[in-house]
Formats: C-alpha cells, structure tokens, sequence
C-alpha cells in the first residue's frame, strides 16, 4: 500500500511570513526536509523559531494573515498547496492529521466528544454505518485507553491527559500517514506528559504513521524521535539522527546550548546553564546569522549572510565555523 | 437545580425590588402629585374609591410601614385599585385587556428580529470585511440608532396615509367583534404588520452586530481550526460549531435587549394607537391616571423579569460549563 | 507620588501622566485611521458644531409662529414650517443644541453611577461587590422606559436637569455591568496583584493600574450613554412628558405628531427630529464599532487569504535586508 | 542539617472554594491541613502538578488569599486573621513572582514608570533613581537606561520575568514567593532566571519559596523540597535526599518521568480515568494519590496517613512506607541523562 521509499512528506525551500502589527515576519525562512514512512522527526526550538508556523503550513492551515510565499510542501508526493480547498478538505486528515497544542482549546467547548469524534467518520466516511463508526471509535479509545461512556463527556469534564488521548484517538482516527504533533505534551504535568509520549511511542509502534513532532524540549525531542531538526529564527540550524543528541558530538552552538540547557545530574543534584541573551525577533531581523548576538564563537564574517547546512559527519550544520566545530569536538573526545 | 433556585430567588428580589419602587415613587416625588389627583377626582368619585386612592398612594396620617404592608397585601390579592380614566373598571381588568395585544405584538417581532438578526450576523462573519458584511454592518448601525416612534410615523406617512397600503390604527377594524375566526386573525394580523415593521427594523441591527462580533471572536479560537482540519466544511464550521458558541453570548445579552424592546413597543403602540398596555399606559399619564400607571408598570417590569428568568435557564441549558468559582 | 528626577525626557510630569505618550495605547493611532471612525468623529463633530453655534446659524426664532404653516422646505424656509408656522430649520437647530445637552448630561451621570457601582466593588470583592452586583442586576431588568415614565409622570413638567436626572439616574445599570466583568478580569491580573502587594493603595490601584487598561470601554461606554440618552429623551418628549417648552429633537417628533404630520403628508416637519437622532446615533455607533476593531484584533480578521500580497511583500522585504 | 531561624511556619492551613457548575454547586479544598515552615534564608521547593493546589497554597502564603482554617504565622506574628490595613503592611513584607509573564507588569507604563511607585514609597531616604539602577543592575537588566524605557510589550519573556523581580524586590521583602517563574519562558532562558533567584537568596538574605511542577529545576536550586498532591503535603525532605531516597511513590514517579528512565511496571501509576477534582473534596478521606497509587491497599482509601520520620530532616505521608512494604531507595537509577 504505502511505498516504503517515498517519503511521506517533502518540504522543499519552503518559507513563511506573516503579517503582524508589527509589520511582515518571516517565521520560516528556506526550510527543506523529508520524512520517510514510519519515521519521526523532531523539530526544536525556541518559542517564535517558526516551528508552529511550519506546522500549520504543512497542514495548510495557516492563518489568514500568513502564507507560504516561496517552495512547496507535498505530503504522499502531493503538493497540498494544487488542491483545491474542496479536495484539501477530503485529503487533509484522511493523509496528514494534527494534534494540538491542547485538547482544551481545540475541543468544541459546547459539544459533547462523541459528536466530535462522529463528526470524522460523517465527513470521510459517509457510507458507514452509524454502528460501524461507534465500533470504530471504540477501537480508537481502545488504544489510546480511554473508556467509551467519556464520549458523552464534555471537553471540560475530562482530564488534560484524557482530552490529549482523545486528541491522539482522533487524529490516527483515519490512518493517516503521517501526523503532526505540535507540542502535545507541553499543557501537561511531567507525569502525564511522560506518559501521553510512552502512549504515542506505543501506538507508532503499532500503527507505522510518520510523525512530526514539534517541542520546544530537546529532551522529549530525543526520546522519542528517529531524526531531529533544530530550528532557530525560521532556519534549520542542524539536523541529524537523535542519536546525534544522546552522545557527544559536533553541534552548532545554538544546540550546544540547548543540550547545556537541560537539567543535568551531576553528584547528588540537576544542575542548569542557559544560553545568554534575548530570542531572537522575527518581525525585526538582523543580517547574516540569527544566532550571533547570543553566540559564544561569533565573528565578524557572520553578519555576512546566514550560513546554509554543511555536512558534518551524521548530520548538517548551518554554521561558518563547522569545521572547527567538528574538530573542536574530537577533541573533546 | 441549585442554580435554578439561585435564579428563582433573584426572581423574587428583583420583583420585591419592582414592587418596592411603584410604592416608593408617588411617595419620593416632591410636590405629592398624588394630593394633586386626589384633589382634581374629588367631586367625580365615590368617597370610598377617594378613600381608596388615599390609601394607596399615602395621602393618609398611617405610618409609612403600615402603608407598605397594606399595599403588599393588595397586591398579593390582584387589587391593584381603581383606574381613574375607565372609573369604576378595576386596574386588574384594563391590564387583562390589553397584556395580550403586547405580549402577541411584542413577542412576534421580537422573536423575529432576533432570529433574523441573529441569521444576518452569522452571514455577515461568515463574508467578513466583504461587500455584504460592509452593507449588513453600516446599514444596521444607521438603523439600529432610529427612535421607533419616527420609524413608525414615518411608515404611516407613507405607507398608511399616503399609499393606503395599512390600516393606520387599532388592532382590528372596528366594525369586526373579536373571535376565533381566520377573517378575524386575518385582519388582526394586518393590522399588526405595521406596528411590527417598526418594531423589527430598528432591533435588527442589534442582535446581527452582537451575533457578527461574537463569530469573529469565536472564528479565531483554536477548536475551529482543529475543525477545519478534519474536514468540517465552511458551512459546517459556521453553523455547527462557530454559531452555537457565539450564540451564547447573545443569549446574556438578552437582559440589556429586552428593556430596548419592551421601550420600542411602547411607543410603537402609541404610534399605532395599538390597544396594548403600552398605549395603556400613554392614557393614564395623558389623564394623569396613576392607579393604572402604577399597575402597568408593575405588570410591564414582572412580564420582563419573568422572560429573563426563563433566558437565565435557557442559558444554563445551553452552556455545559456555566461555572462560578470562588472562596467559600 | 513618583519623584524620579534625571534625563530630560522622563522627568516627573511625564511619570505623573503616563498613559498617552506611549505606543500601548496605540489603539488611539490605529483608530485616527480606521475609516469607521474618522466618518462617525465627521458626523459627531458636525453636530456639536451645530449644537455650538446655534444662535449664530438658526436664522430665526424656533418659537416664532409667524410664518406661513405647513410649507414645504424653500428658500426662505430650508427645512419648510410646522403646523404652528415655525421654521422647523431653526427648530432643528436649537433642537440640536438641547438634546445634545441632555444627551451629555445624562451620560455623564449614568457612565459616573456605572463607575461607582461597577468598578469599585468588583475591585473590592466580598459582599460589597455581591451586593452591588444584585443591586445592578435587579436595575437591568426592570425595563427602563416604563421606569423613567412612571418617575417623569410624578414630576410633571420636567425641564432639562430633571429630565438629565431622570434618564442618568435610570439607565446606567447595562454598562455598569459591563465595567463590573471587566474590572473583574483585570482585578486579578497578575500586575494588579502585583501593584497590590507592592502597598498601593485600593483607590491607586484602581485609578493607575486598572482604569488606564479599560480606557476604551470607558470611552464607548460614555458613547452608549450618550445615544441612549438621546433615544430616552425623544421617548420621554413623544409622549409628552418631556419639557415642552423647550424645542428638542423629541419634542419636534412630539408637534409633528400631534400635529398631524404624518397624517397631512408633512414629511419636512416629521423628516429632520428622527433623521437626526439616527445620524447622531449612526456617527456613536460608528465610533463604537470603530473602537472594538482597534482594541479587539478577532474583529479585524480577513475571510480569505492574502497569500499573493504577502508574496509581493516578501519579495520587497528580502530585496531590503539582501537575503 | 542547618539551624535557621524561622520565618514563616503554618499549621492546618485549609483553603476551600465553592464551585457552581451547571446546575451543581461543589466545595474543593485545594490547601488541605497544610503545615510547614520556612526558615530565614532558606530556599523552599514546593513541587507538585496542576490542580495539586500549590499555587493557591503560595497565594495564601503570600497573603493573597485568606485560608478558611488554620494558622500562619509570620516573624512570629499571626497573620491568619489580619484586618485589611494590617494585610496590606504583610503584603509588603511578601513577594509573588508570578508565571504568566505576560500579564505581569502593566502594558500601559514603561519599566520605569511599573517601578517608580514601589521603590520610591520602599526606598526610604535613598536617591529612588539610584535604587532603580542599582536594582537593574542586580537583575541584569542592562543596559539599564534603554530598558527603562521600554514598554512591557518590547522585552522578551526573560526580561519581563526580570521586571517583576525588581518590582518585588523594591519592597524589601523578607520572603519571596515564585510561581513557576520560568515555566512560560523558554527552555535556555530558565536557568539564568532560576540562578538570579538563587543568587538573590545570597545577596539580600531572602527566603524564597520556588513553586514549580518540574522537580529536576528545584532540586538545582532548593535547599529542602515539599511534595505535594490533591491539596496535602506528601513528603518532605533536604532537596539532595529526595533523589536519592525518595519514598513516596508520587514523588518515585515524579523523578522518573523526570529523569527519562525507563519505567518499571510496579511504579507505573494507573491512568487517569475519571475526572480530576474528586479527590479535593471535602468528602474524601483517604490519601490523595490512593487512586492512582500502584502501591494502594484498602486503607489508603479510608484515612489520611501520618507523617512518618524516615531521615534526618525527612519525612512522608504514605500508608504503604508506615507498614514497611515500600523501602527506601526507590527507584534504581540505571543512567543519567545529558
């Protein structure tokens, strides 16, 4: 059924700019990638690196203030930007679905999750049956282990967790390919966040869709990613398998303090770094690299241009000085 | 059904409220008006209806709390005096003739207005900052600020006197006797279209500007995103799930409607020379009339407080979250 | 008080008047160019102008019965006369200026008592604000046209500040409502909370940290008072129980229709008072509108896409910053 | 361990709020039989998820909310009771750093202008000018003449977090209260802002209670830890022990979740299936987390445990800890993280 080769989802040069009080923004900035069937990819980054934006534009679904204005974004080998908006409609959750931020504000407050779920099936599914679809979404709630008398429930009488799982339920509701997850876990507590990603992990595990998955923690990121870009000012700064990110090796700097960032054990406490200096502002850009003014090896030449991805062993790095980098790094051993 | 209670037991107080000021007011007012009346009817009525009126407006030596019990229990007991205008007809029997022409008259084109508005609105956010969302909203604020009683002189001048179109007075024609015939009903409802017109038009803008902002917030919240991307339709997200939430604050907002609309109809009526308690009430001040002023008023401010009652629980009904927090 | 004194550009006076200098309010920009806005101040401010300068444009004496009546608009007569022979122009005109007074009056009352009983309680909280809150409640549903006939019977012939009094006194109960949710929303905010535990005051906290983020609904809500003051006054007028004497936009409906405009065709002499009233109304409404768009960003949102124009302004962007 | 002087103790403090929903009407008790205490200069962790009542426990520390029953005492001063004005002088003496970053100053003043009011009515023969600098400069606020300047919507997360923390400093507070100041900020920003705090304790002697749900954070920068959930504190303990020797089987999950372990089946907490908030009731009786405790027996459901005395400094709420059927020592680290 699904080519084990093609990708799933290509993006290729894609950039997005929106439109603010402020004035025009470029949340994406040449963005390309792929992602092979079954595979996931994490995507990190400060809040306002553009990683939502690249969400919302690969579900076509970006606000009417925003568009992507160069490069292309295809899912299944189509490119969802041809479609008519009546064609988007029958391929957008039947092959890409999305999982939100929270299930709070993205569940009809005033609709019971029954109805909400139906409501799938009703439009994708028009030919089965009322008992079949009722079936169906018991298997759904099922997996993700949520009793079915919560589909009388209103959004507001659930748990966060609960809301989550039911999110998740609704998004594998139509077997898609591939799914975005846009912060899923982030509303949640520690506890159930760990245990709404082991749900995920199982539940690829069985169903093979490809996932983005986007959070601005590079320790959920690697736990539960194959493949993981970084993302900083609307640019991919480094890419590369999680492993990458689970043992030393060369990183742009931006990354290196990210993984500084994570609470580390050391003797009998955590211990935290931070990376100094402001996120950086969209709507005002600098030239040349974003990431200079908080950078500890930053040099002149780098308010030039912005650096484009180079190789460096298993992954690409987006940084004048990869080279030293890479060696800075085998030094390290 | 605590919040059942809770609204019943606001129910009470602002009627006890309602009661309290009809009693307080002829009181308060400087220059006792009420002396004035009773002065002006004194060769006209019997002594026992001056003493009567006396009483109830507290031209009397007896402690203002006494007066006010009496009165309480006057009230309990539907005596709500003597009207001075239809002298010797009870109060109570002036209001029964005329609530039914307004509450019929008032209630179509309220419901009219606020369902075709309400329809407008969501028309209008749906082809936001398009030509017709522009028409729709500049053309209701123009009308949502005309004075009823202009309106309807207006449509009299024109569509009354001038073109003949509608009757220009009453209820009905006054050769035909009420019953429950269609040629009746007929003419009835001819006779109101008019008045109704009035009514509508300027309540029109109202309800669609509410109902279009509350789109426009709503269209922005997450839920309807999440609905266009597994498919809903335009239409479906408008109707299904972008409505039914903007719908509830149109609701609350009945309470600040009804007094613009129970206002309108009181001068539509008067307009129309529409035998309603409106027009009623237009007489009594005309003849100064203050036992029937004072009855109508009461019975105008409980029919209002009694429909809020009932939005209070339609709301409740509506919202499954309707929550109040705080400290015990 | 602030003492800071350093710098030329904050010193005390500035520090003592914040609010206005600085681009959070820039709702007051971004309402200078909203189209709305700019007709509705045109129209407002047309009729103040009237309202001003009344003795110096009317021509003639509102009063005066000397001409010709029931003649339709001409030269001598612009708006045409009465039933009565008054030029119903002159009437418009002064009529102008006493029911904006009214207008004004009663809304400064009404927006003053909407204040008092919405603000400050729900910014105290406890059975104060419950209290209130019924109390206000109670005031919404008792329908406020009959209420204001049955006060203005028992005064009989009101003049202008009974009639202020009258209308202020009945009909601040809707915004007060209003003011109330809001005061609560921003009561906990965490910068309220803030300014409270740093020991401001409860009127300091209200008056600079509260009020200065609700300007605009203070603003609109002086607006609403405004139009429905108006249309409670021509209510009032039309059914006799305003001030007679004096000409309005209500009492020319009231003359018109007890004249029989309407009946002997009149349109110019029943056309100006009620024209004027949606106009006036139609320009508040307007600034109204005009506001919500400017203070609520949901409002301004397109229905369809601008993919094309933002392609166009990309590629100018990326020519600027030499991408 | 160390001998401070106590600054804030409570004893049975309970909070309760009503909730009319639909309908119903519901009493939840978010700050049930609360006692704890703070000692001068000491940094407080109190950790816990959401709805696990510990923001409305800060708040009724910090005086925002008065507790319906029990005791706090401040300095030895009662303040449980207070009357408005006296309130108003505790308010002073106590400090919220709150989490929304965004509504936490004024939109409508500059930096400046959100700072003049408390540092010159706190500054008390000083130069309010020179302690407004002085203030930017300890926060890290520079260059100091640009943000003064600034509007709150013209600084980043950070610096606005940074604002509040000058403006709570500018009273001279004994006591600091944070609520999850770093949780909306950014993941490489939190630490400085964390260390600021920290740093604030050694600098002006403060005490700081440092209210988060993300345990590695304050174990980084507290001194003791308090656990808490569904409203009752569960275990306490020096913030070095708890990771090593947690007991309770909330906070054993709490680290685990925490550290990416993998998770062994015996402390995998059941789902939850039904609606938070039955547990805040005031009707319910049992331990907090015996719903979804893997360790439950009957009488976790029927009484509240005791606080049991496990270590020096250390102590937990469990019934399962009481009857030796949980030792310490739990759970096996296999690695660590980064």
């Amino acid at each position: 059924m699904t080519d084990t080769t093609k990708p799933v989802l290509t993006v290729d040069h894609a950039t997005v700019v929106y439109e603010s009080d402020d004035g025009l923004a470029c949340a994406v900035n040449d963005i390309s990638f792929t992602v092979a069937p079954g595979q996931i990819l994490g995507i990190v980054g400060e809040s306002g690196c553009g990683k939502s934006t690249l969400a919302y534009a690969i579900m076509h679904l970006l606000p009417a203030n925003a568009a992507l204005v160069e490069g292309k974004i295809q899912v299944q080998g189509v490119n969802v930007y041809r479609l008519t908006e009546d064609e988007l409609r029958r391929f957008r959750w039947q092959h890409v679905s999305m999982v939100f931020q929270s299930a709070l504000v993205t569940l009809n407050p005033v609709l019971t999750v029954g109805h909400q779920f139906r409501e799938i099936f009703r439009i994708h599914a028009p030919a089965l049956s009322r008992g079949a679809v009722g079936e169906r979404i018991e298997e759904l709630l099922e997996l993700v282990r949520i009793h079915p008398q919560h589909l009388r429930s209103y959004p507001h009488e659930l748990s966060g967790g609960m809301r989550q799982r039911i999110a998740i339920a609704m998004a594998i509701a139509l077997d898609p390919d591939l799914v975005i997850m846009d912060e899923p876990t982030t509303a949640l507590d520690a506890v159930v966040q760990r245990e709404i990603l082991e749900e995920i992990r199982r539940i690829q595990a069985i169903k093979h869709f490809a996932v983005v998955f986007i959070s601005h923690d590079l320790r959920l990121i690697r736990y539960i990613s194959s493949a993981v870009m970084v993302m900083y000012a609307g640019r991919a700064v480094e890419t590369g398998s999680a492993d990458r990110f689970l043992h030393p090796a060369a990183h742009h700097p931006y990354t290196r303090g990210l993984l500084d960032s994570l609470p580390e054990w050391n003797v009998d406490r955590f211990q935290m770094r931070g990376i100094p200096g402001s996120p950086p502002d969209l709507a005002h850009p600098i030239s040349g690299c974003a990431f200079r003014p908080r950078c500890p090896i930053a040099r002149s030449e780098c308010s030039l241009a912005p650096p484009t991805l180079r190789d460096v062993g298993a992954g690409k790095i987006a940084c004048i000085d990869v080279q030293s980098l890479a060696k800075g790094n085998e030094a390290h051993g | 059904m605590r919040y059942i209670l809770n609204r019943f037991g606001f129910l009470l107080i602002s009627a006890w409220a309602a009661v309290s000021i009809n009693f307080v007011l002829p009181r308060l007012m400087p220059g006792n008006p009420a002396l004035l009346m009773v002065s002006r009817y004194a060769g006209e009525l019997t002594p026992r209806a001056l003493h009567a009126i006396k009483l109830q407006f507290g031209v009397t030596s007896a402690p203002l709390l006494v007066q006010y019990w009496h009165y309480l229990i006057n009230l309990i007991h539907g005596r709500l005096g003597v009207s001075l205008t239809y002298y010797p007809v009870p109060v109570s029997r002036v209001i029964a003739s005329s609530l039914p022409w307004t509450l019929g008259l008032a209630g179509t084109a309220t419901a009219i207005a606020a369902i075709a508005g309400t329809w407008l609105g969501i028309f209008a956010a749906w082809r936001r900052n398009r030509w017709p969302d522009s028409i729709l909203t500049t053309g209701t604020t123009f009308t949502g600020a005309i004075p009823h009683q202009w309106f309807g002189l207006l449509l009299l001048l024109g569509l009354g006197y001038g073109l003949h179109w509608f009757p220009v007075a009453h209820a009905y024609s006054t050769q035909m006797t009420p019953q429950w015939t269609l040629a009746f009903a007929e003419n009835v409802v001819y006779h109101a279209l008019l008045p109704a017109i009035t009514i509508v038009v300027p309540g029109l803008g109202g309800w669609l500007l509410h109902m279009r902002n509350n789109m426009m917030q709503t269209i922005g919240d997450d839920y309807i995103v999440f609905a266009r991307a597994k498919g809903v339709s335009p239409r479906g997200l408008m109707l299904q799930h972008a409505a039914r939430n903007a719908l509830l604050p149109s609701v609350t907002n009945f309470a600040m409607a009804i007094g613009f609309v129970v206002g309108g109809v009181l001068l539509v009526e008067v307009v129309f020379s529409y035998p309603g308690v409106g027009y009623q009430l237009f007489t009594a001040v005309q003849n100064e009339d203050y036992p029937l002023m004072q009855g109508l008023f009461l019975i105008i401010s409980l029919s209002v407080l009694m429909v809020n009652f009932l939005v209070d629980l339609l709301y409740a009904w509506l919202d499954p979250r309707s929550r109040r927090v705080g400290v015990d | 008080m602030a003492n800071v004194t350093h710098g030329a550009s904050a010193g005390p006076s500035a520090a003592a008047n914040p609010p206005m200098r600085h681009t959070q309010l820039a709702w007051v920009r971004r309402l200078g160019k909203n189209r709305k806005a700019r007709v509705g101040l045109g129209i407002f401010a047309a009729f103040v102008l009237i309202a001003v300068l009344a003795p110096a444009i009317a021509r003639y004496n509102p009063g005066s019965t000397n001409f010709p009546p029931l003649a339709p608009p001409s030269a001598q007569h612009w708006f045409g006369t009465t039933g009565l022979g008054q030029d119903v122009y002159a009437q418009f005109v002064w009529g102008t200026r006493s029911s904006l007074l009214v207008g004004f009056g009663a809304s400064v009352i009404s927006t003053v008592l909407a204040v008092v009983i919405g603000m400050y309680p729900a910014y105290r909280g406890g059975w104060l604000d419950n209290v209130m809150a019924t109390f206000t409640n109670i005031f919404l549903v008792i329908p406020g046209l009959p209420l204001m006939i049955v006060a203005a019977a028992y005064v009989h012939q009101s003049n202008t500040l009974t009639l202020m009094l009258i209308i202020g006194l009945t009909g601040w109960a809707g915004r007060a409502r209003v003011l109330r949710s809001q005061t609560l929303t921003l009561a906990h905010r965490e910068f309220v909370w803030a300014a409270r535990l740093t020991g401001a005051s409860d009127w300091r906290v209200l008056v600079r940290e509260i009020l200065p983020n609700m300007l605009s609904l203070f603003v609109a809500s002086l607006m609403y008072g405004i139009l429905g003051a108006i249309l409670a006054e021509a209510g009032l007028e039309f059914l006799g129980l305003g001030n007679l004497t004096q000409v309005s936009w209500g009492s020319m409906l009231y003359w018109a229709s007890n004249g029989g405009a309407e009946l002997n065709g009149a349109w110019w002499w029943l056309l100006p008072g009620g024209l004027a009233i949606a106009l006036f109304g139609t320009s508040l409404a307007l600034m109204n509108f005009a506001l919500d768009e400017v203070t609520n960003p949901r409002l301004r949102q397109p229905a369809s896409r601008s993919g094309e124009r933002l392609a166009r302004a990309w590629q100018v962007m990326k020519g600027d910053i030499g991408q | 361990m160390d001998e401070r002087a106590e600054l804030l103790k409570t004893s049975g403090l309970t909070v309760r709020f009503f909730q009319a929903q639909g309908l119903r009407r519901t009493t939840v008790v978010p700050v049930n039989q609360v006692s704890l205490s703070i000692g001068a200069g000491e940094i407080l962790g109190l950790v816990g998820e959401s709805g696990s009542g510990k923001t409305t426990l800060g708040r009724t520390l910090a005086g925002m909310i008065v507790a319906s029953q029990g005791r706090l005492w401040f300095n030895g001063r009662d303040v449980t009771r207070l009357g408005r004005r006296a309130l108003r002088q505790y308010w002073t003496e106590v400090q919220m750093i709150f989490q929304d970053v965004y509504n936490a100053l004024n939109p409508v003043y500059t930096v400046e202008q959100q700072l003049s009011f408390p540092i010159s009515r706190h500054a008390v023969g000083k130069d309010p000018d020179q302690e407004l600098e002085r203030l930017l400069h300890l926060t890290g606020l520079t260059p100091s003449s640009l943000i003064r300047r600034r509007l709150p919507h013209e600084l980043s997360g950070g610096q606005r977090q940074r604002v509040a923390i000058v403006r709570a400093l500018a009273s001279r507070p004994r006591l600091l209260v944070a609520d999850e100041p770093v949780s909306m900020l950014d993941v490489s920003l939190r630490a400085e802002i964390l260390q600021l705090l920290a740093d604030l304790r050694q600098a002006l002697g403060l005490s700081l209670v440092y209210i988060t749900h993300d345990l590695p954070s304050a174990i980084a920068i507290c001194d003791r830890i308090i656990v808490m959930y569904g409203g009752r504190l569960i275990e306490s303990a020096p913030a070095g022990d708890l990771v090593k020797t947690a007991r309770h089987p909330y906070t054993a999950r709490l680290l685990l979740a925490a550290t990416f372990d993998a998770m062994s089946a015996e402390s995998r907490p059941k789902p939850d299936r039904q609606a938070s908030g039955s547990i805040l009731q005031p009707s319910y009786r049992g331990c907090p987390y015996a719903p979804r405790c893997p360790a439950v027996t009957d009488i976790c459901v029927e009484t509240v445990p005791d606080w049991i005395h496990v270590d020096d400094g250390h102590v937990v709420a469990c019934h399962a800890v009481a009857s030796g059927r949980l030792g310490a020592g739990l759970p096996a680290r296999e690695k660590s993280p980064g």
